[in-house]
């Protein structure tokens, strides 16, 4: 893969070198589709994988909403073993990063351990936005001794990877603190915003899940922007993300990284990268240099 | 997923039916396949966020045509469009066209009839004979089974053909060698209890998010192997294989 | 007033009649723009009021994003003093109600005292998305036991009139439950997401406040929900509700009344009641039949 | 906020502006007003959520026209807009015009010369005399001087009229009874040091949310009363009542 643009695009992430800023959300990329991903992304992230395999929720899973959707997909996986034989489609001469889910820290803990031989795997992500089986069925990100129990947990078993780890938008900024003390290696922010549709004239509940798409955008800039001023750590950041200028917001704010989820079902990936490049071009700068590249820091919040 | 901008040929009214023809020449298009479909956003606009599965009525190698029924916002927007749509490319299996040469029969419930067109197409491509059986809610509805001559045709309200739904007037579905269905899911299953021991395809609606088998939105049930997606292993599935 | 549609419209909120369930969301509608809360309205909220005048924030205070905005408008009002000679013009025939702000709880306590003597004000909403300079600049509705502190002292102050909770999405089912058990008699959710927007080509922040409209919807919608299937207490939803059937979502999932904000900037509150009737005609209800009225309850969250 | 969707009369592009007439009757339109407009979602779209400000270029009791550049997504959109766009009624306060007699100056700068047409149509029917002197970037924009007999004319560029900015053309505004300008902040604020003690107002220019006061986005700083909302106090201020 070679990326010409005549634009310094890479940037580097956990030692990582990316040829460019640009990796798709969990989830949101499947194997059919990863034509796509080649010369866009600079790194590789398939679905959550979990140590079962996952049946998911039953339709409806997804419902539009106004510039978003909400999905309730239950994490439908074909479980690890299965994951991990079936690997080799994502292998696109890119960094590969995995991410996992547990019911419980120590399914966390056995994934990383799992994870920790396989060459393959360059970094592990954990989706610490699904219920924890032993804490009445609060996320892992329900707050920051949650968050620092299996982020140390996943350390420990995970000494030689890049361990990054996905917070929600709720408390993401004393939780971002307590993986970064745990041992993260960078925070993925922020994961889809729980939400709800109603179907008015069937008078049901169409979807109770996840809210993604232009509609977060603000949300997980701000997160982004309130986490990366509190951790020194990188951030990935993720929500929203839809056009070239989207790209350089989430770094302007302070990411090293970000992910493309819903977008990549209504666009091209290729086409926010070419928008970005555009950006870059027009301001004569590469990608590294919008990093945290704000000019002023904003006035006290309402 | 890649949306291509295509010229609208032409756009005619038909009964209670869009039919929206756009010139496409980029990849080939079985019958059953669906495209991703919305109006153009100008400039790109998020509202609505998602495109819509929508399937290929008809495709001569030149002109490719969608049959819809205006449902929310998305179907509007692409009914008010006057100069260009963007659709992806060509999406999922469509109808496993049984060759062997016995006599089949294609039904469609309402909007269901949108695949039926191009598959009847193929049949007569390579010689196999069937029957086509259209059912409708209403007379306006049914003015599309003009385009599907001999074709014998049911309404809900009785006001055209047999009284009754589509398998009112498809009686006999054992004696055919190969089935072929589109409609709601309820006629679908009730499509699969009548149809004999020969081939039994039926071609599945759920809501879609991507339409490349990124989302895992729209799975449907499937014998021992739990939910399949229906976009890419789909929309149209082995009757035998449906968990319904 | 008279509202004739031949449809039911008229709701109770904490034993006071609302000719409809509609009201608008405190800081969204002016003294100039009453007269479109003629006849719409169920009952008047103006602007948030503190203790002294506040001059708010410098501009730019709005931006927009996909389907919304974000303000930062900074609580600005002309102190409570100021606001109570202006009342009369605000008193449009209908239920009054007054929302209210302190920098520390003692400020929330005297202003409920204050308002408790008032004849013209029928229930006083605490707006509790400000910071408590107390506390670090975290808001009141921080945690339970910052909402539980002031609720309590506000409760005291106020013995005689319905005393309303304005919450922050943020921990909201658990703040609920906190505003409930402190006296609490309804509780409004949910006030704006904190949200962040830069422009890419200046390089700077354009707005750090909070997200307002149609894209929150949904969020709105699953605090209403949760909170509804935790507390006793009526709800007032807000959030996005720009249509006649998000006026019925709302009341689906529980809420008593709703609260109009943002998409009165972009359209007559008239007309969402217009169809807001329209949808109770096709359905052949009343505005109290629809409130709870979901047929289901959901399958679990992803 | 109520919108009226009024039919285009026409659109016309006058270098780089776009010129967009509509029929208005319903109130009357005083110089310096503006609307929110709109282009409108078909159906309702929320992308663009909010209206755009612009100025009443124009009206003569039946058509409204504006003139407008574009520079984002809604004005994109209403230049796009072919058969009717959605505006709110006439908002604000504008000039209030010194009928005293003495003669006044009249400054644009680049798009702000919007409402200084129905500005110079008010004070022809007052039979107040007045000097118009419009500064633009280039020829292109400078194009819609030639819809102002009489103006002076300058461009940043020299290409057309007196080089430099429209101060460089009014050198001496000391000498008028009344100076009403509108154009970007920093201009407004240079004819505020240049104008003499006799009346002078500016038309400022802040992001509005609503357009009616109602949302507390607008406001500017106002001597010893702090920010006050440009949408309903102004978008017309007393120069000396700028805290700038
Ligand atoms: C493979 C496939 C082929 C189809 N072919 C046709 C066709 O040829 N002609 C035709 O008229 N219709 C067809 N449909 C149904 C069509 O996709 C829906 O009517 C359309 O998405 C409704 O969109 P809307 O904006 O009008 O409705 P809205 O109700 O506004 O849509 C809201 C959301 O729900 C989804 N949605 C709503 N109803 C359906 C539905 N029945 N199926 C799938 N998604 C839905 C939409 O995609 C959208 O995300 C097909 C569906 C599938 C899955
Ligand atoms: C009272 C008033 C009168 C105006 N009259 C005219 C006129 O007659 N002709 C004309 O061309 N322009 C006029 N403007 C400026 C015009 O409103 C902006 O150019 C326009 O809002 C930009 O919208 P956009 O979608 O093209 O740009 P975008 O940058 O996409 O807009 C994004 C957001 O920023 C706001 N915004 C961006 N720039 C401005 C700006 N300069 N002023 C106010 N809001 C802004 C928009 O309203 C929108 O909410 C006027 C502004 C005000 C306040
Ligand atoms: C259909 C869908 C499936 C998703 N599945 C996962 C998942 O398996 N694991 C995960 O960590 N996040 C998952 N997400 C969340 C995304 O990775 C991403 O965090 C979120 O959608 C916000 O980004 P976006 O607005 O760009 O979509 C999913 C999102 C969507 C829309
Ligand atoms: C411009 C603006 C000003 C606001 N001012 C206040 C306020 O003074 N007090 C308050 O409790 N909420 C305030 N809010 C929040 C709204 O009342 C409401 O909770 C929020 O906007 C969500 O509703 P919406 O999506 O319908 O706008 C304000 C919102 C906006 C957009
Ligand atoms: S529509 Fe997304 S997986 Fe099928
Ligand atoms: S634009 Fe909302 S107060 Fe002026």
């Amino acid at each position: 893969m070679v990326i010409r643009t005549g634009v310094e695009l890479g940037v580097e992430l956990c030692c990582i070198p990316l040829k460019t800023p640009l990796m798709p959300a969990s989830g949101t990329l499947s194997r059919e589709a990863l034509g796509e991903a080649d010369g866009v992304y600079g790194a590789m992230l398939p679905k959550t994988a979990t140590p079962r395999p996952r049946n998911g929720n039953p339709t409806p899973r997804i419902a539009e909403t106004p510039a978003g959707m909400v999905n309730s997909i239950g994490l439908q996986n074909p479980g690890i073993d299965q994951f991990l034989q079936d690997l080799g489609a994502f292998d696109r001469g890119m960094p590969l990063f995995v991410s996992v889910a547990g019911d419980t820290v120590e399914e966390f803990r056995a994934l990383c351990e799992r994870l920790a031989g396989e060459e393959r795997v360059d970094a592990v992500e954990l989706n610490l936005s699904c219920p924890n089986v032993e804490h009445g069925g609060l996320t892992f990100c329900a707050g920051p001794a949650s968050v620092a129990e299996v982020v140390s947990a996943c350390r420990a078993a995970l000494p030689d990877k890049p361990l990054l780890v996905k917070l929600t938008n709720e408390g993401v900024v004393g939780n971002s603190r307590a993986a970064e003390e745990a041992g993260a290696d960078a925070l993925t922010i922020i994961n889809t915003i729980p939400a709800l549709t109603v179907d008015p004239h069937g008078r049901r509940v169409l979807v109770r899940g996840g809210l993604s798409g232009p509609a977060i955008k603000p949300v997980a800039l701000r997160a982004v922007y309130e986490v990366c001023g509190t951790v020194d750590i990188p951030v990935i950041g993720c929500g929203g993300i839809t056009r070239g200028t989207d790209v350089a917001e989430f770094m302007l704010a302070g990411a090293t990284a970000v992910q493309v989820g819903s977008a990549s079902f209504v666009r091209e990936p290729r086409e926010i990268l070419d928008e970005f490049v555009e950006y870059l071009k027009d301001a004569n700068l590469g990608a590294v240099d919008l990093i945290g590249g704000l000019r002023d820091f904003s006035r006290s919040d309402r | 997923m890649k949306f291509y901008n295509v010229p609208i040929e032409d756009r005619e009214e038909v009964g209670g039916y869009t039919l929206l023809r756009y010139r496409w020449r980029e990849l080939p298009v079985e019958a059953g396949q669906f495209v991703m479909a919305r109006a153009v956003g100008q400039p790109y606009s998020f509202d609505p966020f998602l495109a819509r599965p929508l399937s290929f009525y008809d495709y001569d190698g030149e002109v490719a045509s969608l049959l819809f029924e205006v449902r929310g916002n998305g179907t509007a927007l692409l009914d008010n469009a006057t100069e260009s749509i963007e659709v992806s490319a060509p999406l999922g299996r469509g109808f496993r066209i049984d060759a062997s040469g016995g006599r089949a029969a294609l039904l469609g419930g309402g909007i269901g009839v949108a695949p039926l067109k191009v598959l009847g197409r193929r049949l007569d491509e390579i010689g196999v004979n069937h029957d086509v059986f259209l059912g409708f809610a209403d007379a306006a509805t049914a003015r599309i089974s003009t385009d599907f001559p001999g074709a014998t045709v049911s309404t809900i309200d009785g006001s055209v053909g047999v009284p009754g739904t589509v398998l009112d007037a498809a009686m006999d579905l054992e004696g055919y060698a190969a089935v072929y269905a589109c409609g709601p899911n309820p006629m679908l299953a009730a499509v699969k209890r009548a149809a004999g021991s020969g081939v039994c395809q039926l071609s599945v609606e759920e809501r879609m998010g991507c339409g490349n088998g990124s989302c895992n939105g729209c799975v449907v049930p499937v014998r021992e192997r739990g939910y399949v997606r229906s976009c890419v292993e789909g929309p149209v599935f082995e009757a035998e294989a449906l968990a319904w």
